[in-house]
């Protein structure tokens, strides 16, 4: 039966009747990033792309670059392990989680239309149980994104940290939202902003309960995501692995979705 | 060309605040109560003198200056001087000559040091340049180290012995038994300086002073205002004072007193075995050696069979250090320069009570100073006669 | 005659390890002099330029003529012991721990007298003077016999003054160096307990590891400079026990900065010579700096070996001269600060090393076993300064004239 | 039931397992050795920014430098200057529906644990196409070595005339890539050519022949041995540098399940 399974799903593939959607954004140097406040002196640094060699006197029949980056910049990852309340889980880090867990169906909760009118949108608890009684509800080792067309602002910092003396203002789940989800049993959250956490929740209680709570629960976040407009609100399947990185508390990925056309 | 002579101006009221080993008394403390001491003993306000000179290790921030505010005096004339075991003499003449001068009628010289339980290792971080430079870092810790390669050499080049010294030590201890103000109050034999724990060779425990804290001070003025108040005085025969005498040679064995000397008796008009008694500076017993030896009391090397040869004590041929001087009185600091000046003073004017030398009249008193590197720069001696009031 | 120095015993694990005293450290501007001339291995003093006068403690004007020229010259250092002491008291923490100590006077023929450390086989006398550094990096002066005698380096008094490698546990960061090889055999030679071999990457195998690998006394360990992780896991297996540490390290590659069209192969040099450096610090000095004081047992010196070019720029090897610049200036704040722990940091200029990134430049090079032995006499005269080879003396030599004139005469060498 | 919603089901009840293919990002996993005079492949570093400290109270981070070409990677073809002048040759051009296909796994674990030089030949192609049929087109071909259960130095396996590992042949790659229009080509070994693979005319020809047909290359794949021949679906997605040639990637495949009929 699954072979059967993986047999359709190449033929799907082969035939164009489903499609892969690249929910990544572009790493390069003007990768927008977290800007911390400045008590923590330590910021992600920009990207540095260097090139190694370009089929010249460095190495004549290749080109290639190095790389350097925080594991949190770009389209990301967060692993358990990235915050505090996750930092006794085993299969916390980014070598040791099961992968298994990160393939999975995405539910897509469209806030566009919100965030546009308030940047400081934050998604309730109420209103996913209404997405969820016009889209079906959510199930257990599934993935929930916000989509509020953040991407589009991606081409700069100014516009995609959107701060002001009060500080960034994007959008965000509230913390009832995110402890709803977690009692659905979803796998992970993700959102379109430099983080899976509101720009303004420092101030909530608890703080950055995105990164505070799904962490605690040994589940995963996902941020700066591309395309999520692309995606059905159900449906999809989502691959969003991080590198191996020994250790580590996140990584940039390559986030992809399955998606069936019609 | 002839020095002037000091002519009626008059040492009085000595006075010698009784010492301790410990004090949490900073120096301001002991400066007051050394002051306080010298006044009431004439019969003086505060406000009644006009000149002060101040010797301390231990006032830093303060100076002389300082302590003016501080005691509420208003001198006219003022003196600081930093000179350790020379203080005492060296304040001295600068005092007689102001009240010479009319510069100032009364001036109080005060010696005066606190020992908190750092004192010496915070006075050692400052001493000096060269003791930083050049002295300390080889562990020295202070000065024994220096004295103990003076007295090695000097036993080398002379032949002196440790037996020699203890001699010294020995009798001024049985003086010191005599004075209540001492810090020591056991009897010293020969055996016990000998079999004393080393502390540089060849220098042991009992060639050592004992850090303290005290005051030491005296009045200059002229002698009829002496006789007016009804204080019993000394006069001042002679006076020397050099510094940084022999610079060449490569290790001390002389003070600059060898330089001075013959001046020093011509201006007293007396000799050395005029003298009633001696008090020299006495901070190594070696130190006291050669001060008998550049003082003219015998030649260079010999000082240690001539001293053999003497009863130092109080009762003896040639009394010596009669308070039982800083190896058995204490080291109050700078009042270590002025010990021996203001047992002087009250031996010549026959007040020093239980230490008073029978029909003391003249009196020797040495200072020597500051071991700035390798070997003590200051150096001064005075001739004191008791004044007939 | 000196007793010859015994292995130093295990450590009593009961017993707290003692904190590291230092001699008085303060001095004044003038006899900080006397510390140059010491970190460089000389006999000077002070001698007035008008009148000649030779002039001892440190000062700022002549005792004879006034001058104020007194420039530091070197001095014949032989001497006469004319006063001794052996002190058993004192209230120096740093001299309390290690009493009886000898010092004496020492009259020079120059007419000037010196208190000064003594070596236990000094009796009065003639007597040859050295200026060392003592364990608080200042400049101190110790007379020693006129002839050298048997294990005289063993002197206690003389030990303090140097990072003898006899019975001590030295680290090498690289293995794969070219001077690796000829170091552990210096240091074998001189006594060292161990000498532990620094080895990146294990995966590239590289020629003479069996050959080092199979040495008496000679461990191969994991160590990788560019990687944080390794250098922490080392510093926590080594950092107890690395007496003395080599950082023989270095990335280099030739090239001019314009004819470099990438910052590649710097980032790689700043990578390895100077982050290496940082890293090593950052892991081994704190466990070094608190093991200053562990008696003969104690973490002695930390060499750092440079480019000279560190102090004035090749073009032809501009990044390269940049990241040894760089480390020497990082080896100016590690000194500063392994001080405090009595621990010496040298470092070791040398000239162009015979391998194979400096084919194209033509001789005086440095042979790996000069290196070694210029090495070794500095960690035993407990040298900060060691310039090695000729290249290197004559780069440091025109660099204290005029570092101008060197820039200009350098530049000769740029590529375009 | 569509096609996603089967896979969605099977994955939810482990029918369709997920395959790791790929080594830990690890400091001292081996890199690329070129000549020395040569640009050098990063090797992966990791530095602390905080841990959960005052450097930053309640999260760990780090910062993280590397090859485009370090651990498991992914090999673009601009990163060969056959490739260089290809429509959308950088990892951040490319067609994501590239980083979904299906794989075909030709086992040389035998061959190459008898001899280190092990040349994948045409001949090895044409028999394992009489078992398991013809290669489709725009599949994923990957050379199944158990090279990846090497460790240290006998992973690069350097001596003094450079590496020795497996490979495929010039021919070898022209039919896998001309004939049989293969998505792209993946080895266990640290390049997706043999140690000795510049000796070959022309030289390197993985890189020469896939980069210049504009097809993708995988290297440093681990646990081939974990995948059917045929069946699997890989899933290998590169990061989205901007302009890159490369990118270490996670390398996953959907297998059929234990329980799987």
């Amino acid at each position: 039966m699954s072979k059967d399974t993986l047999a359709k799903l190449g033929e799907a593939l082969l035939s164009g009747k489903m499609e892969v959607v690249d929910l990544s954004g572009v790493l390069g140097p003007d990768t927008p990033l977290l800007e911390l406040p400045a008590d923590f002196a330590k910021n992600t640094p920009k990207i540095e792309i260097h090139k190694i060699s370009e089929y010249d006197e460095d190495g004549p029949f290749f080109a290639w670059n190095w790389l350097k980056l925080g594991e949190h910049s770009g389209t990301h990852f967060d692993a358990p392990h990235h915050w505090i309340t996750g930092r006794d889980y085993e299969d916390g880090y980014t070598d040791t989680l099961d992968l298994q867990r990160v393939v999975a169906p995405v539910n897509v909760i469209d806030c566009a239309r919100q965030c546009a009118e308030n940047p400081d949108f934050l998604l309730t608890a109420d209103e996913v149980k209404a997405w969820e009684r016009d889209h079906g509800e959510i199930r257990k080792g599934e993935w929930v994104v916000m989509r509020t067309d953040w991407d589009r602002r991606a081409d700069s910092a100014d516009t995609f940290l959107n701060a002001d003396d009060t500080g960034p203002h994007s959008p965000g789940p509230s913390v009832d939202c995110i402890e709803y989800l977690l009692s659905r049993g979803i796998v992970g959250w993700g959102t379109q902003c430099i983080g899976t956490d509101a720009g303004q929740a420092g101030g909530m209680e608890p703080p950055y309960p995105a990164h505070n709570l799904l962490h605690r629960e040994d589940c995963f976040g996902l941020a700066s995501l591309a395309n999520l407009d692309k995606l059905p609100p159900k449906g999809a399947i989502l691959i969003a692995a991080p590198l191996k990185i020994k250790n580590g508390t996140g990584s940039p990925i390559r986030a992809m979705a399955l998606v069936a056309r019609d | 060309m002839n020095r002037l002579a000091y002519d009626d101006v008059v040492l009085a009221a000595p006075h010698s605040v009784p010492y301790i080993r410990y004090s949490n008394d900073p120096a301001h403390y002991w400066a007051a109560k050394g002051l306080k001491g010298t006044l009431d003993a004439a019969g003086l306000r505060p406000d009644q003198i006009d000149g002060f000179s101040v010797a301390s290790f231990t006032l830093f921030p303060d100076s002389a200056v300082g302590l003016t505010q501080h005691l509420g005096l208003c001198p006219r004339w003022l003196d600081n001087i930093p000179m350790g075991g020379a203080s005492g003499i060296v304040a001295l003449r600068r005092a007689a000559r102001a009240v010479q001068a009319g510069d100032a009628d009364i001036v109080a010289c005060v010696g005066a040091d606190t020992n908190q339980i750092d004192s010496f290792r915070k006075l050692l971080t400052a001493f000096s340049r060269f003791a930083m430079d050049a002295s300390y870092p080889y562990g020295a810790g202070g000065p024994n180290a220096n004295f103990a390669l003076i007295t090695d050499r000097y036993m080398a080049e002379y032949g002196a012995t440790r037996e020699d010294f203890g001699h010294i030590a020995v009798a001024q201890r049985a003086n010191a038994l005599r004075n209540p103000d001492a810090l020591m109050k056991t009897p010293l034999t020969l055996e016990q300086y000998i079999a004393a724990r080393p502390v540089a060779d060849p220098i042991a425990l009992f060639d050592c002073v004992m850090p303290c804290a005290g005051a030491e001070a005296f009045l200059v003025m002229r002698e009829d205002e002496a006789q007016r108040r009804g204080l019993p005085f000394a006069r001042i025969d002679a006076t020397i004072e050099r510094h940084n005498a022999f610079p060449d040679d490569p290790v001390q064995l002389r003070g600059g007193w060898a330089m001075d000397v013959d001046q020093l008796w011509q201006m007293a008009d007396c000799a050395p075995s005029d003298m009633d008694l001696v008090q020299t500076y006495d901070d190594y017993p070696v130190i006291s050696v050669m001060q008998f030896e550049d003082l003219g009391f015998c030649a260079k090397g010999e000082g240690a069979a001539f001293l053999r040869a003497r009863d130092l004590t109080i009762t003896g041929d040639l009394p010596h250090n009669t308070n039982g001087g800083q190896l058995s009185a204490g080291q109050a600091g700078a009042a270590g320069g002025y010990i021996g000046l203001v047992e002087a003073i009250r031996q010549v004017t026959r007040t020093a009570g239980p230490t008073q030398v029978g029909d003391a009249s003249r009196a020797l008193v040495s200072g020597f100073g500051m071991i700035n590197y390798d070997r003590g720069v200051c150096s001064a001696a005075a001739v004191l006669t008791g004044g007939a009031s | 005659m000196t007793d010859p120095l015994q292995p130093p015993p295990k450590k009593n694990p009961q017993v707290r390890s003692p904190l590291a005293h230092l001699p008085p450290v303060p001095r004044s501007r003038a006899a900080l002099g006397l510390t140059a001339r010491a970190a460089e291995g000389r006999f000077a003093l002070q001698q007035c330029a008008d009148c000649g006068a030779v002039q001892y403690p440190p000062r700022d004007a002549c005792r004879v003529c006034l001058s104020t020229d007194l420039p530091w010259r070197d001095q014949p250092p032989m001497g006469a012991l004319i006063a001794e002491t052996t002190i058993r008291i004192s209230p120096d923490l740093y001299f309390r721990d290690r009493m009886p100590w000898r010092m004496g006077t020492v009259r020079l023929a120059s007419g000037v007298s010196v208190l000064c450390h003594l070596h236990g086989d000094v009796r009065k006398g003639p007597v040859r003077l050295i200026l060392r550094l003592d364990r608080a990096g200042q400049g101190v002066i110790m007379a020693l016999p006129e002839q050298e005698g048997p294990d005289m380096a063993d002197d206690p008094q003389l030990r303090e003054l140097g990072a003898d490698p006899k019975h001590r546990r030295v680290l090498i960061t690289d293995a794969r160096a070219p001077t690796t090889r000829a170091l552990v055999r210096a240091l074998l030679d001189a006594g060292a307990a161990t000498v532990f071999v620094g080895e990146a990457e294990p995966w590239r195998r590289w020629p003479g590891r069996d050959a080092l690998a199979a040495m008496d006394r000679v461990e191969i360990v994991p160590l990788d400079l560019t990687d944080s992780a390794s250098v922490r896991e080392a510093a926590g297996t080594l950092g107890g026990k690395t007496d003395i540490l080599i950082n023989n390290a270095a990335f280099l590659r030739p090239g001019g900065l314009l004819e470099r069209s990438d910052t590649v192969f710097a980032q790689q040099e700043l990578e390895v010579n100077y982050l290496g450096l940082m890293r090593l610090a950052q892991g081994f000095g704190p466990m070094m700096h608190a093991r200053g004081g562990d008696g003969v047992n104690s973490a002695a010196a930390w060499v750092n070996i440079l480019s000279a070019h560190a102090l004035a720029a090749d073009p032809a090897h501009a990044g390269y001269s940049a990241a040894s610049a760089a480390a020497l200036s990082l080896t100016q704040s590690l000194r500063a600060e392994m001080r405090g722990g009595g621990v010496r940091v040298m470092t070791v200029l040398t000239g162009p090393p015979d391998d194979e990134w400096h084919a194209e430049i033509p001789p005086p090079k440095v042979a790996p076993r000069a290196l070694a032995r210029a090495l070794v006499d500095g960690l035993q005269r407990g040298l900060e300064e060691v310039a090695c080879g000729d290249v290197a003396r004559d780069l440091v030599e025109r660099w204290q004239r005029d570092a101008k004139v060197l820039e200009r005469e350098l530049a000769e060498g740029a590529g375009r | 039931m569509t096609a996603l919603q089967t896979l969605a089901a099977a994955l939810a009840t482990g029918a369709v397992e997920v395959v790791d293919l790929t080594h830990t990002l690890d400091p001292d996993f081996p890199v690329i050795v070129l000549p020395p005079e040569f640009g050098q492949c990063a090797r992966f570093r990791m530095e602390e920014v905080s841990a959960y400290d005052h450097r930053g109270p309640s999260w760990k981070w780090h910062n993280i430098s590397m090859s485009e070409h370090t651990g498991t990677h992914f090999d673009a073809p601009v990163h060969w200057i056959t490739g260089r002048d290809r429509p959308n040759s950088a990892v951040d051009e490319i067609a994501p529906e590239n980083f979904v296909g299906p794989v075909c796994v030709i086992d040389c674990s035998q061959g190459a644990a008898e001899d280190e030089d092990f040349e994948l030949t045409p001949d090895i192609i044409a028999e394992w196409e009489g078992i398991h049929g013809r290669i489709p087109a725009d599949s994923w071909v990957l050379m199944r070595t158990d090279w990846s259960k090497r460790r240290g130095a006998e992973y690069l396996n350097l001596r003094e005339d450079g590496a020795h590992s497996p490979g495929p042949t010039p021919e070898a790659m022209r039919i896998l890539v001309h004939d049989r229009h293969i998505r792209g080509f993946g080895t266990e070994t640290v390049g997706t050519d043999a140690g000795q693979g510049m000796h070959y005319t022309p030289p390197f020809p993985a890189h020469h022949t896939l980069h210049g047909a504009g097809r993708y290359g995988l290297q440093c794949l681990a646990g081939l041995d974990r995948l059917p021949p045929t069946g699997a679906m890989l899933l290998a997605a590169p990061l989205k540098i901007r302009n890159g040639t490369g990118s270490p990637l996670r390398v996953l495949a959907l297998v059929p399940g234990k329980d799987a009929t």
